[in-house]
């Protein structure tokens, strides 16, 4: 074949040359599409797949790991929890609105494809600093893109986070996550499972969304064909809102056998993966498939990303009340294929057959493996710059965007729809009540770059803890995670050695605290032509529990001392090396806390991670407008660092005295307990020269972020 | 004074989901000899110029710089005074 | 019990919340009604339901507003039912002409979720009748398109005939008068844009919204 | 097959809180001799129809039945072929 035609497929020549010795021929064109997607690292993992394998997926609670649409586990005997992230950052750096719209929708249809009713997202944005006029652009369309899918389709957003830095200049990152709900029953997998079922098709009308200019309807690259192929991917909330009713009420009638999102590489790895899984063929008849422009070649059709579509497998009989569901809810169907026993992919097309090639094979690409080597080419800046009186300090601190409140985002954001937030967002984990249960959900989504380039093994068990602290500060024990990588180009040495330091990073911790994986996502290449982004995984972690208490945000009354939990060691502060972390005290920190909130001996318990205690005062203060009188165990010198540092294990506690005796009690000298003062109204006196009034805190924390958006 | 629009569309091969479902509700309301619906915008700008020729340029601008995001959109400008 | 029933366009995502709120907290019958039925239930009040009806695409409550069902609770209304629009509900009765003006897209033009508070202006209306007179109460927001809006003369005949119900106490979305709901003349329809139904118990940070289901309910067995 | 555009324009006492938006953001980006903007519709129909007469007459009734809100929207017609 024309050499030029693979490159356009975006395939090396030597995939090309496998792909003829494994099938002893030269594929045609459709077949060439086949495999120029299945054999993607979107739709193969084959360079993280050797990574990925190393993690822990197993633990009690799982009831599906990774490798189907999003991860399982259970909440009670007869009630599951599926959640899942994933990143959209390519289509956001070009069309941020459209970009970030599709990528929640994307999310929310992995979701419910497990049979789950969506019941939250989450979102993770990373960018340049705010003072760049394109970062505020593109975050400004981010949010609206998220804010209008998830709002139209009823999904509420109920937190994330926002991170600044300048290594996301060019490449910023949109990772969202959803969690659904389902009862057991409810379960469904992608696996085909009889002969003869037939495959259906329902959502949208096919189109040539996302097909990347590449023209693959001739080989030849005419400017007119340029124009028209390839374009961007458009969200329709409003359908996918049809899609979810009506795939929950055909999974309710026990109608399907098996059912796929149409994701990336759309109809092809739908259906190449539900086959593939089962160890069965399938036969498709491309006549059918219901399109938007007449005019699209038959490789189009399987390549196309157009949004809001399924496939699913019918139970032998069902059909036709299938299609009265369907009908209710006014949505396009068309019965597309068969399941078959050849363990093909057999394409027809206008009364001919346009690609037959073994499943096996489009499912099992080349495993690229490049030795990882170490290098650190990625140098953060110091949290503490020296020098400047403590004054100034704490009141530019005050005053940063970073850490300012992030309301001008999630009150875009529909968060009390659906009526299980218990705490909106603002701080830390949310919380949710489980309905017609006494069990509630903790959740919380944190990617920590920053930590990640210093040292990716401590970093992202840094982000894993840190993710844990927040779970537990709410009462409840961390219960499993998903994941995005967010990496660059995975054929360079040293970003398999980020990678492999992440994985094996994550296993430690994990294992240790015996919490699973159980879903996540790989994005590499995350590369500008200039800049390269910090590794940065993105964690998810969603933690269960009963609560006798919920714990407000911030302190309930004046009177109360206020405490640290864990060692602060203000020389954690450079950009060499990490804070230290200790697992075992991680979760030794852990067990003690949730014992504390669940007899009732706290008030209030923040984690401390980002910003170090300094943040966790002014989101305790602001929240509860209450001060503090502090008295820190540190000469003057040091106060600033011991404020900022970022150590490890730490909750910010406060509890009236009448519980002083039995909280020293239980901490005796097993872990370090500080205290810093008591609550005072109206200012927070950090010494004698540093003292501010709560007003003044509170306005500085509502408006720094928000300003620079409202410009 | 000088009143320009900008007529805006989304370009051909791009989904319009609001068109799709309004074409859909006119149908549902009897019509049914429409084939197609798309919904764009139309921006009225009054501005001030020395001439059309120098209106019409800045009008370019303004689009090319924030009103149109040429991936999805296409535009025409109609002079009107 | 007091019977409801809540209309289902598609695109209606506050549904749930409605059949929820009524059914499970306030402990009343309820039914989902759905759109294209153009008989109505034997229900003792309708609730159409926040969400956005057919993506919201042209206006919000557009389509929804000539879908046929609104025929039958135009006369359902006309007979006396009753009839409470929540946040999308709202836009389809103005849209539907059973109640005036329009809601237009917030003076931010951007989507606004947050709980807010409220002042019920008139606890003169079956839906109302449990709170005092001014009193100030708490009730989330979540809207893109909740500017309230009328004619001079049209808002002269509304504050005449007391159809204004609640109003903002910081007015979020810019809205006329500070309208957050209103009713028709004879008060027996009911819009708004702030959400009752996801407040109905405190553990959601407010349940100021149950007495507005609470009042329906003392309404309707009054009237029985 | 005739195409009509249905040009929908907010009233001029209605406040266009999009138009203020733009119009602000315009003008940080330099535009300064902007006196107004106003943001309206454009919605292409393309149909069936034996004569443009006919095809208007059908576009004006979807106009009153569905496409405008006569409280808030003007509207004209434009026939393009
Ligand atoms: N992009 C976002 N989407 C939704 N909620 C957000 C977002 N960014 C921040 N938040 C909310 O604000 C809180 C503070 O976030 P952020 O300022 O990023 O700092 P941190 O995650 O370190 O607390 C989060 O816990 C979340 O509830
Ligand atoms: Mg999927």
């Amino acid at each position: 074949m024309n050499p030029e035609i693979i490159k356009q497929f975006n395939m090396s020549i030597a995939d090309y040359n496998e792909i003829v010795k494994r099938l002893q021929r030269e594929p045609n064109i459709v077949e060439l599409g086949l495999f120029s997607a299945m054999w993607s690292e979107h739709c193969s993992y084959r360079s993280s797949k050797e990574f990925l394998k190393r993690l822990p997926t197993h633990g009690k609670l799982v009831v599906t790991g990774p490798g189907e649409n999003a991860g399982v586990i259970s909440i009670t005997d007869d009630l599951y929890l599926s959640f899942k992230v994933e990143s959209h950052n390519h289509p956001s750096a070009v069309e941020p609105f459209q970009g970030a719209a599709t990528g929640v929708g994307g999310i929310i249809r992995d979701i419910f494809t497990m049979g789950a009713r969506p019941i939250a997202s989450y979102d993770s944005l990373c960018f340049d600093l705010p003072d760049n006029p394109r970062a505020r652009y593109l975050l400004n369309g981010v949010v609206e893109g998220i804010a209008y899918y998830g709002n139209c389709v009823g999904v509420p957003t109920l937190g994330g986070e926002t991170r600044f830095d300048s290594c996301y200049e060019e490449n910023p990152l949109i990772n969202a996550m959803t969690i659904g709900i389902l009862p057991k029953s409810s379960l469904r997998s992608s696996e085909a499972k009889h002969i003869g079922s037939n495959v259906i098709y329902i959502g949208a009308k096919t189109g040539r969304d996302g097909l990347h200019g590449a023209s693959f309807a001739s080989g030849v690259l005419d400017e007119e064909a340029q124009k028209k192929r390839g374009s961007v991917q458009v969200g329709d909330p409003f359908l996918e809102k049809l899609l979810i009713e009506a795939t929950l009420q055909i999974i309710d009638e026990d109608l399907i056998e098996a059912i796929q999102d149409m994701g990336a590489a759309g109809l092809t790895s739908s259906s190449v993966e539900m086959a593939g899984k089962g160890n069965k063929g399938m036969k498709l008849n491309l006549d059918q498939v219901p399109l938007r422009e007449t005019d699209l070649t038959p490789v189009e059709m399987m390549l196309s990303e157009s949004q809001e579509r399924m496939l699913l497998i019918s139970k032998p009989g069902k059909e036709d009340r299938i299609k009265e569901i369907l009908n209710h809810w006014e949505l396009d169907y068309a019965i597309i294929g068969v399941i078959t026993d050849t363990g093909l992919m057999e394409i027809d097309y206008h009364d001919s057959q346009v690609a037959s090639v073994p499943i096996e094979e489009l499912l099992n690409p080349p495993i690229t493996s490049i030795p990882p080597v170490q290098n650190h080419s990625l140098t953060p800046p110091p949290l503490i710059i020296p020098g400047g009186i403590m004054k100034e300090k704490v009141k530019q601190f005050l005053q940063d965007p970073q850490f300012g409140s992030k309301r001008w985002i999630f009150e875009q954001y529909d968060h009390t729809l659906l009526t299980n937030t218990v705490n909106p967002p603002g701080i830390g984990a949310s919380l949710l009540r489980i309905k017609d249960t006494d069990q509630y959900l903790g959740v919380t989504l944190i990617s920590n770059g920053r930590n990640s380039a210093i040292d990716p093994y401590v970093g992202v068990q840094t982000t894993i803890a840190q993710c844990a602290r927040r779970i537990t500060a709410l009462g409840l024990t961390p219960s499993a995670i998903t994941n995005c990588l967010n990496f660059g180009d995975p054929n360079q040495p040293h970003t398999r050695w980020e990678l492999s330091q992440t994985v094996e990073g994550m296993r430690e911790i994990l294992e240790a605290m015996e919490v699973p994986v159980v879903s996540g996502n790989v994005s590499l290449y995350n590369e500008g032509i200039h800049k390269r982004i910090y590794p940065t995984p993105t964690i998810g972690m969603v933690g269960l529990g009963s609560l006798s208490t919920i714990l407000p945000v911030g302190f309930p009354q004046e009177g109360l001392i206020v405490a640290v939990v864990g060692k602060t060691n203000p020389s954690d502060c450079n950009s060499e090396t990490l804070p230290a972390l200790s697992i075992r005290e991680e979760i030794l920190h852990q067990d003690l806390i949730r014992f504390c909130i669940q007899t009732n001996l706290l008030t209030s318990c923040l984690s401390i991670d980002r910003g170090g205690i300094i943040r966790a005062i002014q989101q305790c203060v602001v929240y509860s407008s209450m001060g503090i009188e502090c008295e820190f165990p540190v000469d003057t010198a040091q106060q600033w660092p011991y404020l900022r540092c970022e150590s490890n294990g730490r909750y910010l506690i406060s509890y009236p005295s009448t519980h002083e005796k039995a909280i020293q009690e239980l901490f005796s000298d097993q872990v370090p307990l500080t205290v810093i003062g008591h609550t005072i109204p109206n200012d927070l006196k950090l010494d004698r020269a540093t003292q501010f009034s709560v007003e003044k805190i509170v306005n500085w924390y509502q408006h720094s972020f928000k300003d620079y958006m409202e410009y | 004074m000088i009143t320009i629009y900008v007529n805006v569309q989304p370009k051909a091969n791009i989904l319009d989901p609001q068109g799709k479902t309004i074409h859909h509700a006119l149908q549902n309301l009897g019509f049914q000899s429409i084939q197609e619906i798309r919904i764009g915008k139309r921006i009225k700008i009054i501005m001030e110029a020395a001439s059309v020729k120098e209106a019409t340029a800045k009008v370019q601008e303004m689009c090319e710089k924030l009103l149109i995001n040429p991936l999805i959109e296409e535009y025409t400008l109609e002079v009107v005074s | 019990m007091i019977k409801f029933g809540v209309v289902i366009f598609p695109g209606s995502n506050c549904d749930l919340d409605a059949l929820y709120a009524i059914g499970k907290v306030a402990k009343q019958a309820v039914i989902p009604i759905w759109h294209k039925e153009t008989q109505i239930p034997d229900v003792d009040c309708i609730v159409l339901p926040g969400g956005f009806s057919y993506g919201d695409y042209l206006r919000p409550g557009a389509v929804a507003s000539r879908s046929p069902v609104i025929q039958s609770i135009k006369r359902y209304a006309v007979n006396g039912g009753k009839v409470i629009g929540i946040c999308n509900g709202f836009q389809v009765l103005v849209e539907a002409n059973l109640l005036p003006g329009v809601l237009l897209t917030n003076q931010s033009t951007r989507f606004i979720s947050k709980i807010v508070p409220l002042e019920v202006v008139n606890n003169q209306t079956p839906f109302t009748n449990l709170f005092q007179k001014n009193q100030l109460i708490r009730l989330p927001i979540a809207h893109k398109d909740g500017n309230y809006f009328t004619d001079p003369a049209s808002l002269r005949m509304i504050q005449q005939n007391n159809q204004v119900v609640f109003t903002y106490q910081d007015n979020p979305n810019g809205s006329i008068e500070n309208i957050a709901g209103l009713c028709n003349r004879e008060k027996n329809v009911l819009g708004l844009m702030p959400h009752p139904e996801r407040a109905c118990e405190s553990i959601t940070g407010t349940s100021d919204g149950l007495l507005v289901f609470q009042s329906i309910v003392a309404a309707c067995k009054e009237a029985k």
